[in-house]
C-alpha cells in the first residue's frame, strides 16, 4: 500500500540512531510511542556532545571564553525556540524541566498573585494530569471552583458546556491544544478569544501541539503556552513556557536562587530581568542547546510536511485498526485529530496487548496515559496507544496490525 | 515474549479458580497499581490457629495481575498469616515462572502487596511490602 | 616543584576530552572555575548518547522493551546517587533541576507547611544565594523571622554567634557544608547536632562539599541535603535533595503532574509515594543516568583521594597567591579548606583579572560568585576566584601565577 | 586580548577626564550590573536647547565598563538629548574599538543605558535600552 506523504521518511529515519535497533533477535523497533516522548535525531545528540566537550561551562556570570561561548549558545537556543513558536522576544521563552513545571510555574506564580477565594478556573475533561493537579493544588491553597469543559463520546470539546463555564465569570481557562489519549485537535484560536471575551487569561497545553504542527502564539493570542523538548526532538529535562510579556512582568519570581536576583542582601532581595527572574540556579545548559537543535531539525523538515506526513499515517491507521474485529478505536475522526490511535481489544487488557506487541519489537503505550478523569469518563480503566511522528511509515502501521491479530489468536 | 504468556498464565487469566469476594470474611483489602489502574480486592477466611482456609479475589487488571493473584490464592490456603507476612517478590516471581521487567512487575506483585497489607491490617499498601 | 598528590593526573585529564581544548592559538585550557560547574569526563557523556542511541523512552509508565530500559537505568542511577552520599533507601533521594531547586524544595514544602508567623531560621553570612533566597521568599510569605550566623575575618562561621541564634529556638536551620567563595569547610556535623538539640532541623547546602570530599548522610545526621550533578562531574539539568524519610512521608507535594500522583479525578488527586511524589512529568531521564554515570566515575577515583589531591594544590596555591605583592586571597589557611582560592589584586578589577587571564587561556571567575551579602561583609563587589578540581595541576598553578603577575605590568 | 585592553581603554581608566558628581544636575541615573556589581552614575547638565553642556560619572568597576563611561560622557558634550536617545551598541563599540563576548558587552554598555534611562526618566534601566 502507497500513501502520499510529503516526507522523504527513509532519509529522515537515517537521521535516529535508535532506529536501527533489534529489540529482540529478527525483531527491528517499531517505536510507536512518539506521544509518550520522541526519539533523538543525531544532531541533537551532537549538540550536547559539542558543548559538553568543548565549551562546557556555567554561564551568565563568566568572562572566560568557555563561559561565555556557553552563554551565547544557551540564549541563542532560546531565540530559536522563541522564534519556532512565534514569539515577539525570547524574553518571553522561559525554560523549565518540561511542560508540567510550566503549567506549575503558572499555577504558583501567577495563580497565587492573581487568584482569591471563589474565582473560577476552566479546564476540560480531556486534559493530562499535569494540567489538572497543578490546578487542584491551588484550588485547595485559594479556595478556588474549577469547572470543567466535557468532551462529547466521539473525543471533542463541548463548545456548549464551555460557553456554561464563561458565563462563570472564570479568571483562567487552561486546556490542552491537542489531547495526548483522543488524538483531538482542539479550536484553540476560537476558544482563546472566547476566554478573553469572558475577561479569562488562557494558557494552553502545548505539549502535544507545538511537535506535530505549526503553533504560533501570536495568531493563536495565547497569554501563556507549555511545551516539553522531549517530545518534539529534544532532550530531557528542558521545556519552556512562553508568556504574554506584560504577565511576566508583573509576575512574583517562581523559584529563589542565583541567576534570578539582580542584588541580594542577607534579609532581602530585588529579582533580575525577563526571563531569568524565573530561572534559579544553574539552568539546563546542554539540554537548552539541545532544544535549539530540536527546533532547527524539526524546522529544516517543516512543520506543515511533519503535519501532514502524520495526517497521511493516522487516517491510514484508523481504516485499519477499525477494520478488526474487536478493536476500537477512541477519539474523532481522523481529520480531527493528529497522530494517536488510543485502543482497547475485547478480551485483551492493554498492557498484554503492549507487552505482547513488545515480542515483536513494537512499542506502544498501555495505561491511562496521565489522563485518568478522561479514561474514567469513557469508563475505561486503561488503553493502549499507538503514536507517530515523522520517522513513522505506512509498512509500521502494518506491522502493527499484524501484531494485533497474533494477540486476538493468543487471547482467541 | 511467547514465554511471558505461558499457557499458565493465560489459563487463569481466563479461568481462575479464585476469583470471587468472600462475604462474610476476616481479612479483606484492596488496591491498585496507579501506573495502570489495575485494581485487586482480596478477601480471607482465616480460623482460629492463623490459619487460611478461604480465599478470594475481585477487581480487573492485566493478565499477569489476575493469573498472579489467581496462583497466589491458590498457594496461600492452607498457611499461616506469619508464613504469608514472610512471602517475597522470589514466591510470586516462582508461581508464575517467567522473568519480568521493572513495570510489569508491579502487575506481578500487586496480589501479594494487597494481600501483605489486609493480613499486616495497614490502613495503605507500599512497595516495602514486596521487596526483599 | 613537584607536590605530593595521591592521584594519577596525567591519567584522569584523558578522560575529559575538553582539557584537549586550545582556548586560543597557542594557549591550551587552563580550566579553574569547577566551583562554578565541573568538567566531564568521557564515561559520562557516553552513557547519556548510550541511553539517546539506544534505549530512549518515557520511563515508568511503559511495558515495551525500551521504557522498561530506560526506568531501570533511571532508577537505577536513584541507587547509586543515594549510596554515593550514604543515604539508606533510594526513595529518599529526589531528582530535582539543581542545588537550587532542591533548597527551593525544603523551603515550598516542608517550610509551607510546618513553620509559622514569627518563626526562626537560621542561616549563614556566607550563604550562596541559593540558600537565602528560597528562604527570603518564604519568610515574606509567611512572616519569618530569619537570623544569621557571622562571617569572622579569616573566613569561618563565628560560633558564638550560631548559639545566639540557637537561643531563640529557630524552626530550621540552614548552611553550607562548604564555602563556595572562601572555600570554608565548616564543621557540618557539630553544627547539625547542635541544631538538633535546639530542635531544628538542619538542611545542608552540599552544592560544593559532595562533589570534592566524602559526603555522608547518616554520619551526619543531615534531615536534607542538596547538591548539583553539574559540580561533580556530571550533567547540567540534574540534582538532588537527600530527605530524612519521615520528614519526606508527611511533607505535601511540591508540583502537579504526571508521575507524582496515584490517582486522580478532576476535581482531586492522591499523591504517589516517595520519592516519585515529588517529580512532577517527564524526569530528566539523561540527565537521571548521566548523574548515575557522574557518581560511579567519581567514586572510581576515589573521593578520599580527590580530596588529598585537592588540599595539596590549594596548599600550593595559597603559598604562590599570597608571595604577589597587592594580591590578597580572602578565607582561612588551606587546613581549613578546599580548593577555592578567591582573591582580589589591588588597582585591578577582577573582571579585568578574569579576561587577561582568559587571554593567557586561562578560566577563572570574576564577580560576586552569587554570594553577595558576604562580598558586602568584606566590603568588596567582586572577586577572582581559581577553583581546582581533580584534574587540575602544580603546572596549570605555576601558568596562574605567571600570568596574574602579566596583569599587573599591564595595569602598573 | 591584549587587543582588548588597548592602550586606550587602560588610559582611560587610569585617568578619566569625566569622572564625578556634577551638584546641581539636571539629569542623574544610576544602575548596576547585577551579574558583577559594577556601578555607574551619570550626571548630566542640560541647556535650554537640550544640548548636554556637562556630564560626569562616578561608581566603581572593571576597566571596560569605567573607560566605556569616560569615553561615553566625552562623545555626548554638545549632543542633545534626542541624539542620546538615537545611541546605539554599535556607538560604544565604536568608541572602545574592540570586539566583545555578551557578559563583558553588558560592562562595556552598563554606562550607555545609565545615561538613556536618564534621559528618558525612567525609573528603572532595562536591557532594551541598549539593543539594536
Ligand atoms: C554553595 C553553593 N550552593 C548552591 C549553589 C547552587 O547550585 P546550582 O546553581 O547548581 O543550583 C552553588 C553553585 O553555584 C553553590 O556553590
Ligand atoms: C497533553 C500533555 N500535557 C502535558 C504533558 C506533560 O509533559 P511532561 O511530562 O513533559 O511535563 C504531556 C506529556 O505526557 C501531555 O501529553
Amino acid at each position: 500500500m502507497t500513501i502520499s506523504t510529503p516526507l522523504d521518511v527513509k532519509r529522515i529515519r537515517a537521521d535516529f540512531p535508535i532506529l536501527d535497533r533489534e529489540i529482540h533477535p529478527g525483531k527491528k523497533l517499531i517505536y510507536l510511542d512518539s506521544t509518550a516522548t520522541a526519539q533523538k535525531p543525531a544532531a541533537v545528540i551532537e549538540a550536547m556532545n559539542t558543548y559538553y566537550r568543548q565549551s562546557n561551562a556555567n554561564i551568565h556570570r563568566g568572562v572566560h571564553a568557555l563561559a561565555e561561548e556557553a552563554t551565547a549558545s544557551y540564549e541563542g537556543a532560546r531565540q530559536k525556540v522563541a522564534k519556532f513558536i512565534g514569539a515577539k522576544n525570547s524574553r518571553q521563552v522561559i525554560f523549565t524541566r518540561n511542560a508540567s513545571e510550566a503549567l506549575n510555574l503558572v499555577a504558583q506564580s501567577w495563580g497565587r498573585a492573581n487568584l482569591n477565594p471563589g474565582d473560577v478556573i476552566v479546564l476540560t475533561e480531556m486534559e493530562h494530569h499535569s494540567n489538572l493537579v497543578p490546578w487542584q493544588m491551588l484550588a485547595v491553597e485559594k479556595n478556588l471552583r474549577l469547572e470543567f469543559i466535557e468532551v462529547t463520546p466521539d473525543g471533542l470539546l463541548d463548545m456548549e458546556t464551555y460557553k456554561k463555564c464563561l458565563s462563570l465569570q472564570p479568571k483562567l481557562v487552561s486546556f490542552t491544544q491537542m489531547s495526548n489519549v483522543l488524538g483531538t485537535i482542539n479550536p484553540a484560536k476560537e476558544m482563546i478569544a472566547m476566554a478573553h471575551a469572558a475577561g479569562a487569561v488562557a494558557v494552553i497545553d502545548g505539549a502535544q501541539s507545538v511537535p506535530h504542527f505549526a503553533v504560533d502564539v501570536m495568531d493563536l493570542d495565547a497569554d501563556f503556552l507549555a511545551f516539553s523538548a522531549h517530545k518534539m526532538c529534544g532532550p530531557t529535562g528542558i521545556g519552556a513556557l512562553y508568556g504574554r510579556e506584560s504577565l511576566l512582568e508583573a509576575m512574583p519570581p517562581y523559584q529563589g536562587g542565583g541567576d534570578m536576583i539582580r542584588k541580594v542582601f542577607l534579609r532581602s532581595f530585588t529579582p533580575n530581568e525577563l526571563p531569568h527572574k524565573f530561572e534559579a540556579g544553574t539552568p539546563a545548559i546542554a539540554e537548552g542547546i539541545g532544544f535549539g537543535a530540536a527546533v532547527d531539525y524539526l524546522s529544516s523538515v517543516g512543520m506543515g510536511q511533519i503535519e501532514a506526513h502524520e495526517q497521511a499515517l493516522i487516517s491510514y491507521a484508523l481504516e485499519r485498526l477499525e477494520e478488526i474485529p474487536g478493536v476500537k478505536v477512541i477519539g474523532p475522526e481522523a481529520s480531527k485529530k493528529g497522530g494517536v490511535a488510543a485502543f482497547v481489544m475485547d478480551g485483551v487488557h492493554p498492557h498484554d496487548v503492549a507487552q505482547i506487541l513488545d515480542g515483536e519489537g513494537i512499542a506502544v503505550r498501555a495505561g491511562h496515559h496521565c489522563a485518568m478523569p478522561l479514561h474514567d469518563k469513557f469508563h475505561l480503566p486503561a488503553t493502549s496507544r499507538a503514536s507517530f511522528y515523522l520517522y513513522n511509515t505506512i509498512e509500521e502501521i502494518d506491522h502493527l496490525v499484524e501484531a494485533i491479530y497474533k494477540v486476538k489468536k493468543m487471547f482467541g | 515474549m511467547d514465554d511471558l504468556y505461558r499457557e499458565i498464565i493465560i489459563e487463569h487469566y481466563k479461568n481462575p479458580s479464585y476469583r470471587g469476594e468472600l462475604d462474610p470474611h476476616d481479612i479483606s483489602f484492596s488496591d491498585e497499581n496507579p501506573l495502570c489502574g489495575d485494581h485487586i480486592r482480596i478477601d480471607l477466611r482465616v480460623n482460629d490457629l492463623g490459619v487460611i482456609t478461604e480465599a478470594g479475589f475481585s477487581g480487573h487488571g492485566c493478565a499477569i495481575s489476575q493469573a498472579s493473584a489467581d496462583l497466589l490464592l491458590e498457594s496461600v490456603i492452607g498457611k499461616t498469616l506469619d508464613e504469608v507476612k514472610a512471602m517475597t517478590k522470589q514466591d510470586i516471581l516462582d508461581l508464575l515462572g517467567i522473568e519480568l521487567g521493572p513495570v510489569r512487575l508491579k502487575c506481578a506483585l500487586l496480589s501479594l502487596k494487597v494481600l501483605k497489607a489486609g493480613v499486616y491490617g495497614l490502613d495503605q499498601a507500599n512497595d516495602n511490602l514486596v521487596e526483599e
